[in-house]
């Protein structure tokens, strides 16, 4: 789950932190008051508060040299959707005269299975960009987990980013509190970019917290999702995901079922294969109920994108005729086939279910290569 | 001969008194695994199955000095510690079946593994199986038959897919490892390849990738530097799926430009391993190197 | 530093250890009053927050069955020294009854190089009783300390004290949040004695906690040193402390001063050995100043209990000529000489530190026998 | 032949800019010892007596990779992340002068170093010397003079005076190691005792403890086993110290009943250990023994 601008900062001021003097606007409350109020003068920096990528690109930050500005850029953001998402929030912050753009993050090294940190000289563009303008400029320095980021590690990652003196204290502190806001959190990714080096001071003019979904029970404090709000998530993804599916929206018009997560990619794939091409990702798991079938099916039937649906299903866990029944039952409560269906079903108690299906008067394939094709003349 | 698991294996199932532990140690018992004991905290003294149940991997090893791998059934709060009990009880083959574990516990658990000489499978995996001679996992063992090729795989049900088409096309395999789908597991390619490598009755492997992180293009440097020197064969998963999206699995992701089908496909091809554009087209490449 | 028993609980209620209600109550405030108003009801325990070791015993922990019961031993435990200490503070807890008294602590193991709980089912006496009357009941447990205390080894410990099923569980939770709390305070010692089993769970009764001096820097909402208020130290200990000097007082007549703690144990020891009893422990260190040696001399110049005193100084890092200026500043500061002095100095300037002794027209041995027969037939 | 530290020393200094590190810097190269850099973050280019100095550990290593010993002269909230530096940095062994370090930070790089196979003496401690040949500490130097007795201490200027009462009665010392008087200590008795049992140089060892812990107790129990067979002298401050009292030292504290006088000298002289009621009959006693 990613967190907002000002929560990711917010952990970070609390463990000591100096971060950009700002205030939290909500649509509604006047924006020149409130920042009034917490002391702050323009020029200021006016950020909507939106979790998609590239915020800054996309006209997501304003700079404001005027309370008139001010005014007039949280009208304009509070009503004009960044890729897609409104801000509920605005943060302004004071805007903060630099020397430089440093980048520093920390995330998990799926190989050396440890933390590792990246940091750069060239913050402000992005990671992806700096690997392809200034690969050499990237330092990296992985973390025991069990030992933690220590001291003499930070400082020099701080120096071979080119800081010295105070300037290499205040980095190495920095990165240290980023450390533990890193484990506090269960993230996968903890990053500030740019990092702003002003006089001997890093302050971070953004941050970045990625908390891994499968730690939020550890984090009450965080649990509450915000699909809507992310912009990682289109409508019916959304939906979705409210009732426990698995799913990801594509842009074809085949929909895809399958049990397992590689399993149902490569049904996406043999859909893309044989010239057809999926209209969605939807794994049923290993071991789904009837039930979760029957969900799954009706929902693909309401999803739009989807013109027609292919089912593979290769049993283990998951059992063939809880499958089939699955598959009956959504027809039942739908009264008819609303779009045409193909199903391929092998493995345990494949047979089974292809009787039940029969018996429903729908044909099932064993072979997943003569379903395909099927799918595609469709 | 096998990889990892043989007819030496010494099974002890963890978390055995819950729905699928008691499920499976049934089917695992069905399929000849030495079942010696099971673990659940609060019902030593229980039997599932016919095996005896003990409150603590302590008393279950002190029982059962002869139990060397146990595999772990546990809810993802509580399997971390499963794994150190295990670990610290001398097991020295764990499976992690549990989905859902913490990223950072499972970095943790798996260097600490490394360190006392434990190897972990998983988590997030459908285990291991030698067929004909054990299954220390959920895979449907009647999928699997014994033979030359080994299989090693990110994914469970595309799996049993590839192995039942291979049997189909009567290709046996020696042993078969799911390493599981989460971002850290216990067993990475390359290292499952050390083995296989070492296998006299392994004569090609399979190995079956995804989109997301780089395991893929390691195991083909690997190759390409002559350690790993059998045929090989591949698939990836996920050649349609869009960037930064997680595919079912926590694994699955192309993130900051890395772990894309394209450059996991080039790496493999560049090391000169036969990638296969669909699982169904395995048996046919496989029988081509064997 | 000792930490009193409410703060010892209020740590581990925060991490979500359940325990006794209770209310603190200040000199001067309303027992009664405040216990109502806390929502308990009779019998309550009234308990002295005092931090001297064997409270119970000496009586400053009483068990109240009315309102008039509270007030009254309020009043008593407020007025009454506790081995010589005044409690500031009583705490005044529900009575809860109970089936069984546990002990569970952790400590540092010094061989060992590890945290070990140590635990028993025979709580209610103290660690040295368990351990001469049950020594097999004590279970010992090694934790890895970049690890941490794992929960199988929390119920392995549980289980050996005799617990099953929900008390298992609860005593294992019990034991994490201690260990918490040992790492997170930099304790010395965390322990509970007696920890009560209530029904299926386990409330500690009592608390304590001893942090770490030297880490109470990372601490700064425990830092209030409390000497006076700790039973631990004497009044001229206190004393000593609060101008910097490492002193334990003793009840002889011969006052020490020594340089390094070992040296200075010894030069006790030596006046033992020669019929001598000494007054204190007093260690300036190494490489001390001639102003701290002035001070120290001073110091024991006043302090009663030394009616002569005996310095005794291998130079190291520690300079005789050093030493030598310091007490001849005292010396002069006081005017006269109004205790014996007898005085040792060997190694780095030594020969320098003697002659200005000399200047100033006192003695200084080289051996330290020779010094020690001195200061005992003096 | 010395103990842990001969000719083959070559010395960082950690914290060479501090008064207390410049100090003994210049009093070390006047005893002989090859210090080759030393390390102050921030100080980098600088020159202390002639050694230069370095920011990072990992810099004084590129430049004087013949660098196999580090002192440390760090103040107490920065020497541990000083010592992991020195441990990481390849030092084989570490001298830990520094003070007042939390004992759960001690505990924690004392366990790190064991297992990357760094030796750490100290914290809280004057260092080892070697006499004649190199000092790694803050001992005054011309206290002590080759010779066939080791000592092992928990105490410093105790040891200076033992060490002066030696070599006046002409009885010079192989090694004379200061472990520290905190409570956690990277090398301890026993451990001391495993190199001085191989070292041929040393003929005898004089044995400088205290009251608090265990330490004492255990190297009489070493002895009794006979995995330590040179003749031992010991000697025990802190006889007339009262129980629950911290004496100077942090680790000098009688509690729970452990770690009293009476206990250690009754275990020493079970183990056939020559107790001498003071220190300066230490000299006649290990005459005896020679």
């Amino acid at each position: 789950m990613k967190l907002f601008e000002y929560e990711a900062k917010k952990i970070l001021a609390d463990k000591g932190v100096k971060i950009p003097r700002g205030v939290l606007v909500a649509k509604g409350e006047d924006p020149v008051a409130k920042a009034k109020e917490a002391g702050l003068e323009p020029p200021v920096v006016v950020k909507a508060q939106v979790l998609v990528a590239g915020r800054g690109k996309a006209g997501g930050i304003k700079m404001a040299k005027t309370w008139e500005e001010v005014a007039k850029y949280a009208e304009e953001l509070f009503n004009k959707p960044i890729k897609g998402i409104v801000p509920k929030l605005l943060l302004i912050e004071e805007a903060i005269p630099h020397e430089a753009e440093l980048y520093a993050a920390i995330v998990i090294d799926r190989s050396a299975r440890k933390p590792v940190i990246l940091a750069s000289q060239y913050g402000g563009m992005d990671i992806e960009e700096i690997s392809k303008e200034k690969p050499e400029s990237i330092i990296r320095q992985h973390v025991d987990p069990f030992v933690g980021l220590k001291g003499y590690q930070a400082r020099l990652i701080g120096k071979r980013i080119g800081l010295k003196g105070k300037a290499l204290a205040s980095f190495s502190k920095f990165l240290t509190a980023l450390y533990e806001a890193f484990t506090e959190y269960d993230a996968e990714l903890a990053e500030s970019n740019p990092l702003a080096l002003v006089g001997e001071e890093v302050i971070p003019l953004d941050a970045r917290m990625i908390v891994d979904d499968n730690a939020l029970y550890r984090h009450p404090e965080l649990a509450k999702e915000r699909f809507e709000e992310s912009g990682e998530y289109t409508e019916w993804e959304i939906k979705a995901r409210k009732i426990g599916l698995a799913f990801v929206e594509l842009d074809g018009d085949v929909g895809i079922i399958g049990n397992g997560a590689g399993l149902t990619m490569t049904t996406m794939d043999l859909v893309y294969e044989y010239g057809g091409k999926p209209a969605n990702f939807l794994d049923i798991g290993g071991g789904a109920s009837a039930e979760l079938v029957k969900t799954a099916v009706s929902f693909l039937m309401e999803y739009p994108k989807a013109k027609k649906v292919f089912i593979n299903i290769f049993g283990g866990i998951t059992r063939g005729d809880e499958v089939a029944r699955g598959i009956v039952k959504a027809l039942q409560e739908l009264g008819q086939l609303p779009k045409p269906i193909v199903i391929r079903l092998a493995g345990t108690k494949a047979e089974e279910g292809r009787k039940i299906l029969e018996e429903a008067g729908i044909e099932a394939y064993t072979d997943p290569i003569e379903a395909v094709k099927r799918v595609i003349e469709l | 001969m096998a990889v990892l698991l043989d007819e030496n294996a010494r099974v002890i199932v963890q978390g055995i008194t819950g729905r699928e532990g008691s499920f499976h140690t049934k089917l695992m018992l069905e399929y000849g695994t030495k079942i010696v004991a099971g673990v659940t905290p609060g019902k030593g003294g229980m039997e599932v199955h016919g095996v005896p149940v003990y409150d603590t991997m302590k008393e279950a090893v002190e029982a059962h000095p002869e139990a060397n791998t146990s595999i772990i059934f546990v809810p993802a709060r509580f399997a971390p510690d499963a794994v150190y009990e295990a670990v610290d009880a001398g097991m020295k083959l764990v499976v992690v079946i549990t989905e859902h574990i913490p990223v950072h516990e499972t970095m943790k658990f798996v260097n600490y593994a490394k360190q006392k000489g434990t190897i972990i499978i998983g988590p997030n995996c459908p285990g291991i199986i030698t067929p004909g001679v054990a299954k220390v996992g959920i895979m449907p063992g009647s999928t699997f038959t014994p033979g030359p090729v080994g299989i090693v795989s990110r994914s469970g049900t595309l799996t049993y897919e590839i192995g039942y088409a291979l049997t189909k096309a009567g290709i046996g395999q020696s042993t078969v490892i799911g390493i599981g789908g989460d971002p850290i597991v216990g067993l990475t390619f390359t290292e499952a390849m050390e083995y296989f490598e070492k296998d006299p009755q392994t004569k090609a492997l399979v190995l079956v990738g995804e989109i997301g992180g780089d395991m893929e293009e390691r195991a083909a440097k690997m190759i390409e530097e002559g350690k790993f020197t059998k045929p090989v064969v591949a698939f990836i998963a996920g050649r349609t799926a869009p960037p930064g999206k997680r595919m079912g699995h926590a694994g699955a992701i192309i993130m900051m430009g890395t772990g894309t089908y394209q450059g996991k496909v080039e790496a493999l091809r560049k090391a000169g391993v036969k990638v296969a554009e669909t699982p169904f087209q395995i048996p046919s490449l496989v029988k081509e190197v064997l």
